[in-house]
């Protein structure tokens, strides 16, 4: 049996996996694969935080990123000679607080959509977001985006190579992860919950059922961009290809696949997106990728409705029915 | 004068198209409540299909038909295979096509490679037709306005003077007591999904001609086809021209004018319409 | 007489609402007449009536019309056998017009229902042909279900609160082209709240309750009961 | 129980990590192109260049085996950069060539930087400054840039054919832009003029309203569009009654439009263009290339492409600074990288001699030429004009040219 | 003594498209009153109540609270101001435990909203929100997912809740619908021992209910108000027996 309080907490064992990944992992599978896999999941986990706690679906999450990558870009030293440069730190609040503005945007011009109209139009604000930095030279440089961008040496750790940029993405996912879990487990949390299981109700009780959704996407905001921008320090540049159309289907891909309807679910969805990324291609033919994903992902939406997460969850209960949840076990008993 | 006259013939020539793959598109949701993700790559399997079809026979008529029925049944498939199980779960529906789409644009990038194909429509179609002040205007094009009005009418009468019209009209309207009443409504959905599809396989041969086919026009139809829906009103057959018209104009006089931001203009209209009336213009909210 | 045939069993029937039961085994008879049932709001009637057209499923019990098991079946096959509806609230199409109402169904199964006998019987209908469902008033799109429901020749025809929002005059005209369509051999099922209208449309009034059937009385008595109908419908009269 | 699952889990993984291991003595060259999406036609032709060069020396260099790991981009800088990490750092691959297009060619000089003892070899991309500003030491290109690509044709055009008021249309970013300079460095100072510039957003595709607004009286108009937006503006502004004579840029008319299927080809007979390469050279290398290309790719392009030949001859570069190092990548590829910065490809390049500038940027010949059609009715590239050793200055002085600014929509300006 | 009406609806009427659906009602409620309306199916009652919570647009007419015009106020704002409302179907938040619909009710009117602290810091709201469960007999359930309990306890939450927000005026809309006899019988009992602070409108169907807890009574046909006494008044009035029971032929 494992420790107790790892049974309580079996997210910390994700996060002791993720600490002493590097121990096994090529430099190639830490600084690349797994880093990646950490910002993909981070930017995804704005996704599952919406849908999980609020029950909102967003197209928007990659576009939002974008917007701090882009800041975050054009606050930078760039080899493109666009924006101006600042102290890094300085740079880094501006692209999450620019990102968790137009997260807050999102929020509002969608307030008054649900369900598949608000997936469409939150894709239609993530695809003008491609139209506008693709076809602006003067600030965006156009198509060909923003070159050149590198993360800090900071107190003389280069986070650029491998091993630091890996520790600086885990500790930003786990951050981000702690956060929305933590969110969960307050009164704002439960109002999101509410939110999402009868918003009429939410209002005849007295909450600002706008306000509150229109915060839900400042959050989920906030963290995509803080996927945003290490996504942007990781391709070391900023181009329209990050925020276009595909960039949204994949991360709601991403989500998907590791189950919407958990917030680590986006975490689950990466690493199997990375891994699909960089194997699937050996196994069929190196261009046939999309073909696998697509596959993948339709078997997983028809056959598991809450994606990987649902069944791991399905698994545990299988595995030992104990596990269910301390708390359901708890009333039953009590009931009795 | 000639330029403005030409630039609003353009409009109508592209607003003619995005209706055409639209159509198929919002008649599937009306009836279905489908938000079908699969549509652009219907588009471009038409096109391909039709495409191998009229050179191997030497019919671009032939291959008009056949990339509508080949399409269509595809779109049956799809539905039998995948959506039929998925039942009134929207969210999941929407999913689904996704995932089909991303499938099917692969196969057709495998097949038929990164290059360009354009039809070789007949002789009489290729060219130029004399008009007044703007001295003419490229036949084919006129040809593709002319297929919008056809179909627009065709599903008009279709909807409105058929039988089945009346079945779809009361399927959209009150589907249980359809079924109730003794009509496997069923089979209209399906019927109305394999029309939908075939539309968008109809509109690849005439978008393919008019145009070229290449990959990524699938992802380029399906997001016009999105925002002609959403700003007209999605399952309206009279929101999706009314929508089809407002972006063919947006795109083609900002191209002339603003030509940087004209994709963006498109999209910032489709913002405001949402904003404002989420439902689309024609919607029913 | 028209006893004896188009006869409805229903046994133990149980049905849920996601995971809540709203009915938890309903026996009914309906032998070729009248049968009206009676309850208060959520008892479960409406639930009763659209499991026995096929529009719930049920997860437990039987339905037999004339001997054929209908539980299981689609709706459109559950019709086939000669059930129809003229559910609540009515349900027209708001699309459609009311002469394409009455062509959609017409002339599907046989029997003595036609449009201009429809046209006859409900004049009102004849001067609105050209008006959408959604353009008329509660009281025309009353009759618009009812002919809608009438022109498929039923064999049993189930009303679920015909008389919501009418005007007196119209309930009674209501009950008076009931009375004819079951003379001619249809069954009729009417679902009630209003007790006056539940015990003038039928002889037998079945009264349910938690999703059961609580009593199967005649009509009669439970009009002269004024302790029965308080005990059951929590309406009373004094 | 959940333990046995947890060792053979654990098992597979780590064997999963460690099976990637670079085998000892060969040497590993990675390639990267566009597989997927609208170039993959173009990254595939590039493709063929490389195996086409490795074909030439059966793989071997100096007793060393050559391992080729491909790899596919999609035309966007991020994920080409993501792909050549993983070349690097996964595949092991110790010189990477590649990759395609213009805004990759950047992102992977700007990832050079960080991995100085691996040497990349630009496979077609062609921005200008992926070597013109802030280079990468270990970054060379055996190609030339967009702007070096118009090279004669500018003057070709005003000389020869007598434009002096034209219009341009073009895809707006940074290749096209590089092109016009090179055009506007012959044409303009010769007193061309230029009457309007059209800048469409990338992936326009009806051109209609555009040719519409193209002046009645200009002489000929520049076109700057590849690919399916080629092939529809081609069709579109032959449909409108379009009459003036069209000028290409290097990807306008190149082999991947050319064999397109489509009846505009019939109208393109005669029209202009420049670039790194001419289907009907008669310089026997190129013959010889072209024979050797459709021998092996019987089902690839009527003639290779611009692709298939920036990506062979970078190959070749390649090759040949490694025979001349003995397959040496010692000392941090230092030893190599010196050869390769001072190789020459002239016995071996079918479009005439390339060597590197001071910044590793090639000096090479480029052709104006005009579609011509075959008997068999095919179409190829005529060549009617050969700039001869275009560097990347334009002939102008260095100083004077980076004075200039990097290339715009309206810069440098044509007066 | 007299006061003044802590809710006074003037001359309302709500239009949906061509139907007039509530017209030109006025109603006026003293403090602390017990109101009932009842009426068919169709009468308006429920568009009556929404556009007192919020939930409907008026066409015509004011609503004024406490002397105050609310008419245009959004229903989070309404609900602040002490008007709390429940549902005709229960609109719980099914997949949270009661405890958990509870304190988010509590919170909703007199806050903190958007509370990011862990729920230990908010020990009074979770007080308050126990304090209601135990009136309704809920805390045996409090841990429980709001979906696992039975349609009775579900209703009675969904009471719970309203009152769990502290509400000065309660706006009930059916809530002994589908209840059980006896379960019926429990929740007349807690809605008779709230205190006269709570002043409540309700939709009633069953007539008992209604005249059983209301002081006054206002009975409401296609849209209209038709008659308005107590309870006395009401039952003796035949034009109520007539649309309640279709009257005797």
């Amino acid at each position: 049996m494992p420790p107790r309080f790892l049974v309580r907490h079996p997210y910390l064992l994700l996060v002791l996996a993720g600490v002493l990944f590097p121990l096994v992992g090529s430099e190639f599978w830490v600084g690349t694969v797994a880093a990646r896999a950490l910002i993909i999941g981070t930017m995804a986990l704005s996704l599952t935080f919406l849908t999980s706690t609020a029950g909102l679906v967003s197209f928007a999450q990659a576009g939002v990123a974008g917007v701090a990558g882009y800041t975050l870009a054009l606050l930078s030293p760039n080899v493109t000679g666009v924006g101006v440069e600042v102290a890094w730190p300085l740079a880094v609040g501006a692209a999450l607080l620019m990102g968790t503005l137009a997260g807050v945007l999102v929020g509002w011009v969608s307030v008054r959509s649900s369900g598949i109209y608000l997936l469409m139009i939150t894709l239609a604000m993530s695809v003008s977001l491609f139209y506008l930095v693709s076809q602006n030279t003067e600030v965006f440089n156009g198509f060909d985006g923003i070159n050149g961008l590198k993360a800090p040496v900071v107190w003389g750790i280069d986070l650029r190579a491998p091993l630091p940029f890996y520790g600086m993405a885990l500790t930003a996912a786990v951050l981000s992860a702690a956060a929305v879990l933590y969110l969960d487990r307050t009164p704002f949390g439960s109002q999101l919950h509410a939110l999402r299981n009868a918003p009429r109700r939410v209002s005849a009780l007295g909450f600002n059922a706008v306000a509150l959704r229109i915060v839900a996407f400042g959050v989920a905001g906030f963290i995509a961009s803080v996927g945003g921008v290490l996504n942007t320090w990781f391709s070391g540049q900023m181009s329209p290809g990050a925020v276009d159309v595909h960039a949204a289907v994949n991360l709601l891909v991403v989500a998907v696949l590791g189950g919407i309807r958990h917030p680590l679910g986006a975490f689950l969805g990466a690493i199997t997106f990375v891994l699909l990324e960089n194997y699937a291609a050996s196994v069929i033919d190196r261009e046939r990728f999309n073909l696998v994903i697509g596959v993948v992902f339709i078997v997983i939406v028809l056959f598991a409705k809450d994606g990987l997460s649902g069944l791991i969850n399905q698994l545990r209960v299988h595995l030992n029915p104990a596990w269910t949840g301390g708390r359901r076990a708890k009333t039953r008993r009590k009931a009795a | 004068m000639r330029f403005y006259i030409l630039l609003s013939l353009n409009a109508l020539t592209v607003a003619s198209l995005y209706f055409l793959v639209a159509s198929g598109f919002s008649l599937i949701f009306g009836l279905l409540r489908t938000v079908n993700m699969a549509h652009g790559a219907f588009y471009l399997l038409g096109a391909y299909v039709g495409y191998d079809i009229a050179s191997y026979s030497g019919s671009w008529v032939l291959g008009l038909v056949g990339a509508a029925v080949a399409v269509a049944a595809v779109g049956l498939a799809m539905h039998q295979l995948l959506l039929r199980t998925l039942g009134n779960d929207e969210l999941r529906q929407a999913l689904v096509t996704i995932g089909f789409a991303i499938v099917v644009g692969d196969l057709l990038l495998a097949h038929y490679g990164g290059i360009t194909y354009q039809f070789t429509p007949p002789d009489a179609l290729y060219g130029t037709t004399p008009m007044p002040v703007v001295k003419g205007y490229p036949t084919i094009r006129i040809v593709v306005i002319a297929s919008a009005l056809i179909i627009g009418l065709g599903l008009w009468l279709l909807i409105h003077k058929t039988r089945l019209g009346m079945l779809i009209r009361a399927g959209v309207d009150d589907r249980d007591i359809l079924s109730a009443m003794g009509f496997n409504v069923q089979r209209v959905l399906l019927l109305v999904f394999a029309l939908g599809a075939g539309l968008a396989g109809l509109a690849g041969v005439i978008g393919g001609s008019a145009l070229s086919i290449s990959p990524g026009e699938d992802a380029r139809f399906l997001l016009s086809s999105l925002v002609v829906v959403i700003v007209g009103g999605m399952g309206s057959l009279a929101g999706a021209a009314l929508g089809a018209l407002l972006i063919g104009f947006a795109e083609q006089f900002g191209l002339a004018f603003i030509p940087n931001y004209a994709t963006l203009l498109t999209f910032l209209l489709m913002i405001a319409v949402l904003a404002v009336r989420p439902q689309g213009l024609f919607g029913r909210g | 007489m028209a006893a004896s045939t188009n006869a409805l069993v229903i046994s133990g029937l149980e049905v849920h609402r996601g995971v809540v039961p709203v009915l938890h085994g309903v026996d009914l008879q309906l032998d070729g007449q009248t049968l009206a049932i009676l309850g208060r709001n959520g008892a479960g009637k409406t639930t009763l009536c659209n499991t026995l057209l096929g529009l719930l499923r049920a997860e437990k019990g039987s339905i037999r019309f004339n001997g054929v098991e209908l539980a299981g079946l689609k709706p459109h096959q559950i019709a086939e056998h000669g059930l129809t509806i003229v559910p609540q609230g009515r349900r027209v199409f708001a699309s459609l017009t009311v002469e394409e109402h009455l062509r959609l169904v017409a002339g599907r199964r046989p029997g003595p229902w036609t449009i201009p006998r429809i046209h006859d019987v409900f004049p009102r209908l004849a001067q609105r042909r050209r008006n959408h469902g959604n353009h008329l008033s509660g009281g025309e799109q009353q009759m618009l279900a009812i002919a809608r429901a009438l022109l498929t020749n039923p064999k049993l025809l189930v009303l679920d609160e015909p008389s919501e929002g009418l005007a007196p005059k119209i309930v009674d005209d209501l009950l008076d082209v009931l009375r004819a369509v079951n003379m001619e051999g249809t069954s009729i099922l009417i679902v009630e709240q209003n007790l006056r209208v539940g015990t003038t449309a039928s002889e037998r009034v079945a009264i349910m309750s938690g999703g059961q059937i609580a009593l199967v009385t005649s009509s009669k008595q439970l009009w002269e009961d004024e302790e029965m109908q308080h005990r059951y419908l929590g309406v009373s009269t004094h | 129980m959940r333990k046995t699952i947890g060792t053979v889990l654990g098992a597979v993984g780590v064997s999963a990590l460690l099976s990637t291991t670079a085998l000892a003595d060969d040497i590993r060259l990675g390639a990267l192109a566009t597989l997927e999406g609208p170039f993959a036609q173009s990254g595939l032709d590039g493709l063929r260049g490389v195996e086409l060069a490795l074909e030439k020396y059966n793989y071997t260099v100096a007793g060393k085996k050559i391992t080729l790991v491909k790899e596919s981009s999609n035309a966007k800088p991020d994920v080409a950069v993501a792909k050549t990490r993983k070349l690097i750092e996964q595949d092991k691959a110790d010189i990477v060539v590649g990759p395609l297009s213009g805004g990759e060619g950047i992102a992977v000089k700007e990832y050079a930087k960080s991995v100085p003892d691996k040497t990349f070899v630009n496979g077609t991309s062609g921005a200008q400054d992926t070597t013109l500003r802030d280079p990468a030491p270990n970054f060379y290109r055996f190609t030339l840039d967009g702007a070096q690509w118009q090279a004669g044709l500018g003057s070709y055009a005003y000389q020869n054919k007598g434009y002096r008021n034209i219009a341009v249309i073009g895809e707006d970013y940074s290749f096209p832009y590089a092109q016009v300079m090179g055009f506007q460095a012959e044409y303009c100072t010769l007193g061309g003029k230029i009457a309007q510039k059209n800048w469409v957003p990338v992936g326009t595709k009806d051109f209609t309203s555009v040719i519409a607004k193209l002046p009645d009286n200009v002489d000929a108009v520049y076109v700057l569009l590849g690919g399916a937006d080629a092939v529809n503006f081609l069709t579109q502004y032959y449909q409108s009654g379009g009459t003036a004579p069209l000028i290409g840029s290097s990807v306008t008319v190149d082999q991947t439009v050319l064999s397109s299927k489509g009846p505009f080809r019939q109208k393109v007979v005669g029209m202009l263009a420049a670039g790194p390469v001419a289907d009907s050279n008669e310089d026997p290398k190129w013959v010889e290339f072209v024979n050797a290309y459709k021998k092996k790719f019987p089902d690839g392009l009527q003639s290779p492409s611009l692709f298939a030949h920036g990506y062979y001859v970078s190959t070749l570069a390649v090759l040949q600074a490694l025979e001349q190092v003995k397959g040496d990548l010692s000392n941090d590829q230092k030893t190599f990288q010196a050869a390769l910065a001072k190789t020459e490809v002239t016995t071996n390049s079918p479009t005439g001699p390339i060597k590197l500038d001071q910044n590793r940027q090639a000096i090479a010949d480029n052709f104006v030429t005009e579609v011509a059609q075959k008997p068999d009715g095919t179409y190829y590239s005529q060549i009617v004009k050969v700039a001869k050793a275009v560097d990347q200055t334009l002939g102008m002085d260095r100083a004077k040219f980076l004075s200039l600014g990097p290339a715009s929509r309206d810069n440098p300006p044509c007066n | 003594m007299h006061t003044a009406p802590i809710l006074r609806v003037r001359d309302l009427s709500i239009s949906f498209g061509a139907v007039r659906a509530v017209d030109r009602v006025s109603l006026s409620l003293e403090p602390g009153e017990r109101h009932g309306l009842l009426g068919t199916n169709g009468a308006g009652k429920t568009t009556l109540f929404n556009a007192i919570s919020g939930d409907v647009k008026l066409s015509e007419g004011s609503i004024e609270y406490k002397g105050r015009t609310i008419s245009r106020l959004p229903i989070h704002r309404r609900a602040r101001l002490g008007i709390g409302r429940t549902f005709q179907t229960t609109l719980t938040f099914a997949d949270r435990t009661v405890e958990d619909n509870l304190r988010v009710a509590v919170m909703g009117s007199h806050g903190p909203r958007f509370a990011i602290g862990t729920w230990n810091r908010y020990g009074a709201q979770v007080q308050a929100a126990r304090a209601v469960a135990s009136r309704f007999r809920l805390d045996e359930v409090m841990e429980q997912p709001v979906a696992t309990l039975s349609y009775g306890q579900q209703r009675e939450l969904e009471i719970a809740m309203a009152l769990a927000s502290d509400p000065e005026l309660l706006l009930l809309d059916e809530p002994a619908a589908g209840m059980s006899p006896q379960a019926r019988g429990r929740l007349i009992e807690v809605l008779r021992s709230l205190p006269r602070s709570i002043t409540m409108l309700f939709v009633e169907h069953d007539m008992d209910v209604a005249l059983s807890l209301a002081d006054r009574i206002t009975v409401m046909r296609d849209g209209a108000i038709v008659a308005s006494g107590t309870p006395a008044e009401i039952r003796a009035t035949p034009l109520v027996r007539e649309i309640y029971l279709g009257g005797k032929h």
